[in-house]
């Protein structure tokens, strides 16, 4: 562990910035996002949760796959750098390790079936993430559901505790540990430096409330999918906006478009969302989720049993932004408390 | 044999709105038509026109989808440039003589390129332009006549007359030129005959205090209207011929050669005022600061919503109207005219003007005289062809029919119902069929190109010189050839010639082409060639698009060949984008009952039904009180003499005793449902018994009211009485007690203010008639007429001069003067009345203890016009009367296909009118039923009902109640019979719900991103 | 080619606006060759998103023509049209998009000499904004 | 008697006698500054009830939400003027019927914009909100507390309101309250509009390039219920879908215009988006050339046409080429 100066934060970027592009959270217009950075002082590092996830440094909101014309296709420019995030808090590294279960490896396949997507591995694989403790969690943190929590390290390759006047940088993985020792302008770590960052650790776990255990959620929604009252009654509320998918940091659904007229044109990748009425209409028009409650019930069983059963895990973090963001206050803890209390019986 | 053809043909002379009308209302109801037409073009009068009162429509915007849908009927066979020397035979079986001039220009060969008409050295003055503006001896008649194809006047060109030049010949690109044409003549046997002869304007050459031979500055209104016109000599710009300044004043003299029984022209033209008003209006819109006056004796403004458009010009154009004689025009040295005028009173006023209109009366042909002596037609006194009370569009001889002006002045929509009318008369001496159009497509089966890939074949017309002389066609038609799906391309000469057609049928073949893009001239006239063509090929019509490269590029941009070029390029490469997504489209058909609704019993109801079911028809006749007559029970004379009253029973006897017709009196409507062909109507009688009548098509015939006036003491003494009531007193001689010394009437009761801002029409001819009667009657009365203007339009003008001259005084109010009236025995119920008003002429008060008032009140539209025209959902207008689809050319029709509309209900008219319209509108109905199926346009909407929510801004914006929410499934749904294809619901569906096929979003879309636009940068605005 | 020629979408309905520009052409009245054509049955069938879809696709300006009003063929079909236009035409402005980009007329089937005022004026209005840049979309 | 008691016995009756199947009101949320939906079957329910400045969200829109859910059901629901004139428009365009329909008009004080809220706690986290109804709003969090001018934290659609009130409606609880003038609702407008082109075009591209096309203005929205939206239409591909900019905008262009007339100015779009786009400016200007043009304004009268199913033959044309 090494210790860095606020005031030579600046110097590390700009470092980092030699070969690396670098992403940290920066204030647009009063909304905290993921943006790059060229120095510190673009960087605004008071939120414990940005407005958006960092997910779109890896999986861009739109990204053109290939060109084409007369002559074949061509892939799209691919960029050379490396990425490095500053910043990034446990709960969105850990939703980049659930999106690369996806995007980077697909366990459940056979290994030399396995899909590996270009455009993901190409950002992630060599990305260099400097995680941020969160000392002060908000009361719609939860990642203490998932395992998670304020100090927790999984998916960083560098921890950072703000300790006042400096950082204390603790390397993860190997990549990050190599990146710190070609640092020389970083200090020793002192016995006060350690207590003051574990008294802030302590203090934080404090303030989160305790975890309400959801062992086995995934077993059992699948019994319930088929109740179509408490689904009503979960999404009663909901008016499917979808904003709760945009800001998610594990949400990856996506449409391919094609733009072109007459022999060119390109591919497109965008985000897509669960609670688009248009989302899973097929090509006959028959639409399998045309009311609200299926879509809903789509997200739920996709982030609490359908990626479980296939990769292990849960595809939620407990970053609490979709319930931040809601316009109706649709609680997603009171869903799953709701889901999980429920007697199984319909009507 | 020869019999039954005959009786399914008709002979129309004359291609005027009044014949183009006649033939297609003949040919829709299957029946073959021959159109002899004098001059080289269809379309008569209206293209010479403007704009048209009272709605300012464009003359030839209307009129010109009228005209090509004219000259592709099959059933139309058009005879330009002919006559009709004789006819001989019977009714059912005549057989005329019409000789075909020679037109030197072979038809079938000419592209009417105009090379000939550049290089014909002889120059006339135009006739279509009243002279304003040169023509050739090789020419068209205008620029848009239809056939487009050249004639030559042969007794202007110089080779035909004195056997040299032949220049025509050597330039003409397709040898066209055939100077040994010949003329032919010809015998047709038909059915009947109607006559569409048309009018011609007064020429006032002979009136000397009108200058008009001698100052260039005073002109007819129909020059003017050509100065008027933006596709006329002046492109709009209005200039004195003088010295070429615009105007800034303008005088129009009404009754020029009208209202003159010195000329001759004892009667009113009917039409000059509405057309001194559209003019003074038009030439305001052009000229801001023009200030127009109008010299007038009576303002004529009788038809339907035209007091409305007499306000606006005075009070929103500042028109100024002046009642007042011009006795001189004296021309200033600077080419100003000053006005010498009379008013009423006597006092002279002098005024200078830069211009004078004269508002020239309409005459007879000169030719008619003629045609009456060879067809042996008897002509009334001012030469028009002579009609009979009761029998409006017959001539004096059995079998041959009269509409439009020729036998008497008339307006547009006037003309239009009287072509409809004279049709349903002569289908009395027709063998009708119903037709089935869904069954009489003969095209070749149909190639299936669903779900192949577009295969595009291209072909780019040089039009002779036309197109190839700017636009550089090979290089286009080599662009053509690489663009994506197009299997062919190639440069034809010209490929509206029979030549080339087949030449595109082959390589429709050779190549399995699936598409096919003309780029050459406009799809307006040539689109329905190029589809016949590639449906002749095996390929359904629709699977066609036009690159338009002439009209709209070579004949544009001819200084500019190599943009031209790569305008072209790119309009051959949306052309084809489009051609992509075309998809071959049906013609559903659909089917029409032959019964017939019409509703009420009145003259024009049973006229329409008895017409109706002498044409085979079966017929309910739903009127709501407990007997059949309506307003003319109420009419006790005529002019001419003839018992209105044994009409009206004969009338009746018949409907009753018809066996086509079914008469449900004391009945209401109280549900319609359905649409063209397949109506379902519910009818209650007055025993709250229910029934259902299906029928194919609706007459509304409700008729009006007579308006209920308090004005005046009426219902205050039995001596003051409405026109109605004096008619029947007359007739019944039932006048009050004593002497009948003073008889005053008062014109416009309840007319032309307030919320009946219009005229009634018929009440001044009505009170001209009661007044003569009444001298016949009572020879010592003195009759006082108080009116605004005295409205005796057409040949009634005789009559209020017969008045006149046996001293009946007529005294004008202003509306914020009227005449005011005092009980002179209070408190007797039979109290003579005291009448005061100003005379004009005298311009003092006068006084007249009156014996009888008589009260010429308005009249009104039935209050429950309202309720049937929701169920029927058609419009009214702002006075609750029913309105057509369009004032002008429609004026039966109702906008919701297979809904007429006749009489009283339309707007107030005479007898004569409503039997007329009454008439046409059976004409109109019988289009529909005499069809068994009906073919739905290709291009109409359609519905993706899972976009539908059901707002129902499509059935808000749609102009046809063709698209509906459907109540039960909540979407909407399209009505193919009554869809026209506008598109306006498609736009406003936000939904995405509705397309229209043949122009679909996803068509229009590609020809949006057709082009390929670089971008261009290091330009900045120059 | 040397000088730019801007490009502008006509969208013309079918009964009078295009057979003005037919009009033009038989009286051979010249007019910059500026436009590119598409025709359509009435302005009422004309979407606000076709003269957006046409300045994204590169086009330097776009027309819309139709009947006067009350020449519509379709009785009513421009007046539909007209609030849609009434609405994105200030709306356009207010966002900054050049005014004289986006135009609309009324140009009968008699009006040759006007239809090619019309366009000889969209054409030199453009030609003064020169190229479109604000609505195009970059690929 | 408060507002929020009177909704509860009006609710209460409604439920017990007033002939309604279900009433769609607001309760206290899991977070202090947006107050949740409730959807009350059982008159003892009444009691959660709440109405103030958290329920910010348009409760018309469930009447849209799964087409006609509530068909075959009479349903009473609490409005505010916004939400009224949102009812009002459905009705008009076939989307709920009047008679089935039982609507309950509140005092509305305005409503929270939580982005303003949230800058004004600096970013911290709230935990706690006070309104005291007239000046001040009082926030707490963790270790801080501040009172704060109610306007300032009010979603602009609120600050220039000119109908608070729910116009047409069966019931209405607390005092009806005054509105801007017509000046003050446009003065943003007027503002924007008073600056060059240039500067216009720069702020439009300024805001819009925000766009991360996540689509929340149009799902909240309420006058937004077509089955499928033209921007998920793929025949023909109407607009692209990217966050390309002109993509973007013409995105938002066309909703405004599909809005147009039928925009009831709540606010909701604004609210919802995560990018703060100033959505409600273009909006409003619709709205102005609609009054302006046409004489109509969204929702305010029930038995008008709408104003883009209508028009009038003597219509302003001053757009048109002369």
């Amino acid at each position: 562990m090494v210790k860095l100066k606020k005031n030579e934060l600046d110097r590390l970027i700009c470092r980092l910035a030699g070969s690396y592009d670098v992403y940290a959270p920066v204030d647009i217009d009063g909304n905290v996002e993921f943006a790059r950075v060229s120095s510190a002082e673009d960087m605004d590092q008071s939120r414990t949760v940005t407005n958006l996830s960092p997910k779109e440094i890896f999986f861009p909101k739109d990204e053109v796959l290939f060109e084409y014309d007369a002559d074949g296709i061509r892939p799209a420019d691919s960029m050379d750098r490396p990425i490095a995030v500053w910043g990034i808090r446990s709960c969105d590294t850990k939703s980049l390790m659930l999106l690369d279960k996806v995007f980077g490896s697909a366990i459940q396949m056979p290994k030399e079936e396995r899909f590996q997507d270009p455009y993901w591995k190409k950002r992630y694989d060599g990305a260099l993430l400097f995680g941020a403790a969160c000392a002060e969690p908000l009361s719609t943190c939860f990642c203490n559901w998932f395992g998670g929590g304020p100090f927790a390290t999984e998916g960083m390759d560098v921890h950072v505790t703000d300790i006042g006047d400096a950082f204390l940088l603790n390397p993860v993985t190997p990549r990050g540990e190599d990146y710190l020792e070609s640092l020389d302008f970083t200090a020793e770590v002192s016995e006060s430096d350690r207590k003051a960052a574990a008294e802030i650790a302590g203090s934080a776990e404090a303030v989160m409330s305790p975890p309400v255990p959801i062992d086995g959620l995934d077993q059992l929604l699948p019994g319930l999918f088929l109740q179509e009252e408490v689904w009503g009654e979960v999404s009663a509320a909901c008016i499917n906006c979808g904003a709760c998918t945009f800001v998610c940091p594990t949400c990856h659904c996506f449409d391919m478009q094609d733009e072109g007229r007459n022999e060119k044109g390109r591919r497109l990748r965008v985000w897509d969302s669960c609670m688009f009425p248009i989302f899973t209409s097929e090509a006959s028009g028959h639409n399998p989720r045309s009311l609200s409650r299926h879509r809903v019930r789509q997200r739920v069983m996709h982030k609490y049993s359908y990626y479980p059963v296939n990769y292990g895990e849960y595809l939620c973090t407990g970053c609490g932004r979709c319930i931040t963001v809601c316009p109706v206050n649709v609680d997603i803890r009171r869903t799953l408390l709701k889901l999980m209390t429920h007697d199984g019986e319909d009507g | 044999m020869r019999e039954n053809t005959a009786r399914k043909s008709v002979l129309v002379l004359g291609a005027g709105i009044a014949g183009i009308q006649a033939s297609l209302d003949l040919a829709e109801m299957g029946i073959t038509v021959h159109l002899v037409e004098d001059t080289p073009t269809i379309g008569g009068r209206m293209p010479q026109l403007d704009k048209t009162f009272p709605t300012n429509d464009c003359s030839m915007c209307i009129l010109s989808p009228k005209m090509s849908e004219c000259i592709r009927h099959p059933l139309i066979k058009l005879h330009i440039m002919s006559s009709l020397e004789g006819i001989s035979g019977e009714p059912g079986d005549l057989k005329c003589r019409v000789i075909e001039r020679a037109k030197y220009v072979d038809p079938s060969k000419c592209v009417s390129c105009g090379l000939c008409e550049e290089k014909c050295p002889v120059k006339l003055d135009d006739v279509f332009d009243v002279s304003l503006r040169k023509t050739k001896a090789i020419s068209r008649y205008f620029l848009q006549s239809i056939p487009s194809e050249y004639t030559i006047k042969r007794e202007h060109c110089l080779y035909l007359t004195k056997g040299v030049c032949r220049l025509c010949e050597k330039v003409c690109p397709t040898g066209a030129i055939d100077y040994e044409d010949k003329d032919r003549e010809i015998e047709l046997n038909v059915g009947a005959v109607i006559l569409a002869t048309g009018i011609d304007p007064f020429d006032p050459i002979s009136i000397g205090q009108y200058h008009y031979h001698s100052s260039v500055n005073v002109v007819t209104a129909l020059e003017f209207e050509r100065m008027l016109s933006a596709s006329g000599p002046l492109g709009g710009h209005v200039v004195r011929a003088s010295d070429g300044r615009e105007p800034s004043t303008l005088a129009f003299i009404q009754c020029v050669g009208s209202r003159d029984s010195g000329i001759n022209r004892n009667y009113c033209s009917s039409a000059c005022c509405m057309f001194a008003i559209k003019q003074s209006i038009i030439a305001r819109e052009h000229m801001k600061e023009l200030k127009a006056s109008i010299f007038y004796m009576d303002i004529r403004a009788f038809g339907k919503d035209f007091d409305k458009y007499y306000d606006k010009a005075e009070n929103k154009y500042g028109v100024r109207f002046t009642r007042a004689r011009v006795a001189d025009i004296i021309e200033l040295t600077d080419g100003s005219l000053e006005l010498k005028y009379t008013f009423e009173n006597g006092s002279i006023q002098r005024e200078a003007f830069d211009m004078v209109v004269l508002s020239t009366g309409l005459q007879p042909r000169p030719e008619t005289r003629g045609l009456a002596e060879s067809l042996d037609l008897k002509l009334n006194d001012y030469g028009f062809f002579r009609s009979k009370t009761f029998l409006p569009l017959e001539t004096s001889r059995p079998g041959v029919f009269v509409c439009g002006a020729a036998n008497g002045p008339k307006d547009i929509p006037e003309s239009v119902v009287s072509a409809s009318g004279a049709v349903a008369e002569a289908a009395k001496y027709l063998e009708l069929d119903r037709q089935d159009p869904a069954t009489q497509e003969d095209a070749p089966p149909e190639q299936q190109v669903t779900g192949e890939r577009p295969r595009v074949g291209v072909f780019v017309c040089h039009c002779g010189i036309n197109i190839a002389g700017v636009v550089d066609v090979k290089d286009v038609a080599a662009m053509a050839e690489g663009l994506q799906n197009v299997e062919h391309s190639e440069d034809v000469v010209y490929a509206c010639s029979t030549d080339c057609l087949e030449v595109i049928k082959q390589r429709i073949e050779e190549h399995g082409l699936n598409r096919v893009v003309v780029a050459a001239c406009t799809p307006r006239t040539h689109e329905p060639l190029f589809r016949e063509t590639i449906n002749e090929a095996g390929l359904n019509p629709y699977l066609f698009e036009m690159a338009n490269i002439r009209d709209q590029c070579s004949w544009a941009h001819m200084e500019e060949p190599e943009l031209a070029t790569s305008k072209s390029k790119d309009l051959v490469e949306m052309a084809v984008a489009k051609s992509r997504g075309l998809h071959p489209l049906e013609r559903l058909p659909i089917s029409i009952d032959p019964e017939a609704l019409v509703i009420g019993g009145g003259l024009s109801g049973m006229t329409a039904a008895l017409d109706l079911a002498d044409a085979g028809h079966q017929v309910y006749l739903v009127e709501k009180e407990d007997e059949l007559g309506g307003n003319m029970r109420d009419i006790l004379f005529n002019f001419d003499g003839s018992d209105p009253q044994e009409f009206l029973g004969k009338t009746i006897e018949r409907v009753q005793s018809h066996k086509g017709i079914r008469v449900l009196t004391g009945a209401n409507i109280r549900e319609v449902n359905g649409y063209v062909g397949n109506f379902s109507t519910l009818v209650e009688d007055g025993e709250s018994r229910t029934e259902t009548l299906t029928h194919g098509a609706v007459i509304v015939a409700t008729g009006g009211i007579e308006h209920r006036t308090s004005e005046y003491l009426y219902g205050e003494t039995t001596r003051v009485v409405t026109q109605t009531e004096f008619e029947r007193m007359l007739k019944d001689e039932t006048f009050p007690a004593g002497r009948l010394r003073n008889v005053v009437m008062v014109q416009c009761v309840g007319s032309r203010e307030g919320e009946r801002m219009y005229c009634s029409r018929v009440c001044c001819s009505k009170a001209v008639k009661n007044a003569l009667e009444l001298r016949k009657r009572r020879a010592g009365a003195n009759i006082y007429m108080a009116c605004r203007d005295i409205r005796t339009y057409g040949f009634s003008e005789e009559y209020y001069t017969e008045l006149r001259d046996g001293g009946a005084l007529v005294f004008r109010y202003k509306p914020d003067r009227k005449p005011e009236v005092e009980l002179m025995s209070p408190g007797d119920p039979d109290s003579r009345v005291r009448v005061s008003m100003i005379d004009p002429v005298l311009e003092k008060e006068v006084v007249i203890d009156a014996d009888l008032l008589v009260l010429a009140t308005a009249i009104d539209a039935p209050e429950d016009n309202s309720v049937l025209a929701k169920m029927l959902k058609v419009p009214l207008n702002s006075d609750g009367m029913f309105l057509e689809a369009h004032v002008k050319l429609r004026p039966v029709d109702f906008a919701t296909e297979g809904i007429f509309v006749c009489g009283l209900a339309h707007s107030p008219k005479d007898m004569n009118e409503s039997l007329a319209q009454s008439m046409a509108a059976a004409a109109r109905a019988l289009t529909f039923l005499q069809k068994k199926t009906i073919l739905a346009d290709g291009t109409i909407a359609e519905v993706r009902k899972d976009r539908c929510s059901g707002c129902a801004y499509c059935e808000a914006v749609c102009a046809y109640s063709a698209i509906e929410i459907d109540p039960e499934e909540k979407v909407a749904v399209v009505n193919d019979a009554l869809c026209k294809g506008c598109g306006a619901c498609v736009a406003s569906c936000r939904c995405g719900a509705l397309d229209l096929r043949g122009f679909s979003n996803r068509q229009i879309h590609a020809v949006i991103g057709a082009l390929d636009i670089e971008a261009v940068e290091g330009v900045t605005a120059t | 080619m040397s000088e730019w020629q801007p490009r502008i979408l006509a969208i013309l309905c079918n009964w009078c606006s295009y057979a003005g520009a037919d009009l033009a052409g038989v009286s051979r009245i010249q007019y910059p060759p500026s436009i590119r054509v598409i025709r359509v049955p009435c302005s009422g069938r004309v979407d606000q998103l076709f003269i957006l879809k046409s300045l994204q696709s590169g086009f330097d300006g776009v027309l819309v023509s139709g009947c006067h009003p009350g020449d519509c063929h379709y009785i009513s079909g421009n007046y539909v049209a007209r609030r849609k236009f009434a609405l994105l035409k200030p709306l356009l402005e207010f966002i900054g998009i050049e005014p004289d980009r986006v135009q609309f007329s009324w140009i009968s089937a008699g009006e040759g000499e006007r239809f090619a005022e019309v366009i000889t004026k969209i054409t030199e209005d453009v030609r003064k904004l020169g190229p479109s840049k604000r609505l195009v979309k970059k690929t | 008697m408060s507002v929020e008691k009177e909704l509860r016995r009006t609710v209460k009756d409604l439920l017990e006698e007033g002939g309604i199947d279900l009433f769609i009101g607001w309760e206290r949320g899991s977070l202090p500054t947006v107050a949740s939906p409730l959807f009350i079957t059982d008159p003892v329910d009444a009691e959660r009830l709440i109405f103030d400045i958290t329920c910010g969200s348009n409760p018309a829109v469930y009447f849209t939400k799964d087409r006609r859910q509530f068909d075959g059901r009479r349903v009473g629901v609490v409005l505010k003027g916004c939400d009224s004139r949102s009812m009002v428009l459905y009705i008009k365009e076939k989307q709920a019927d009047r008679e089935n329909v039982v609507m309950v008009g509140a005092q509305c004080n305005g409503v929270l914009d939580r982005g303003k809220v949230a800058s004004a706690a600096g970013g911290r986290e709230i935990l706690e909100l006070e309104d005291d109804g007239e000046k001040t709003v009082t926030l707490k969090g963790r270790d801080y507390e501040i009172a704060v001018e109610r306007d300032s934290i009010l979603s602009s659609s609120c600050l220039s309101c000119i109908h608070p009130d729910a116009l047409e409606c069966d019931h209405f609880i607390g005092e009806p309250r005054q509105s801007v003038t017509r000046e003050q609702r446009l003065r943003e407008v007027r503002e924007f509009e008073a600056l060059s082109s240039t500067e216009r075009w720069e702020r439009t591209r300024h805001e819009y390039e925000k766009c991360i096309r996540c689509y929340a203005c149009r799902n909240v929205c309420p006058s937004c219920y077509c089955a499928v939206c033209f921007v998920d239409q793929n025949d023909p591909p109407w607009i692209g879908g990217t966050c390309e900019f002109t993509d973007s905008m013409i995105f938002h262009l066309v909703r405004n215009l599909h809005v147009a007339g039928r925009c009831v100015e709540c606010g909701a779009c604004a609210r919802a988006c995560p990018m703060d786009i100033d959505l409600l400016l273009l909006n409003r200007k619709v709205a102005m050339e609609v009054l302006e043009r046409f004489n109509d304004e969204a929702g305010m009268d029930i038995t008008a046409k709408p104003a883009m199913a209508d028009f009038k033959e003597d219509e302003k044309q001053d757009f048109i080429m002369g």
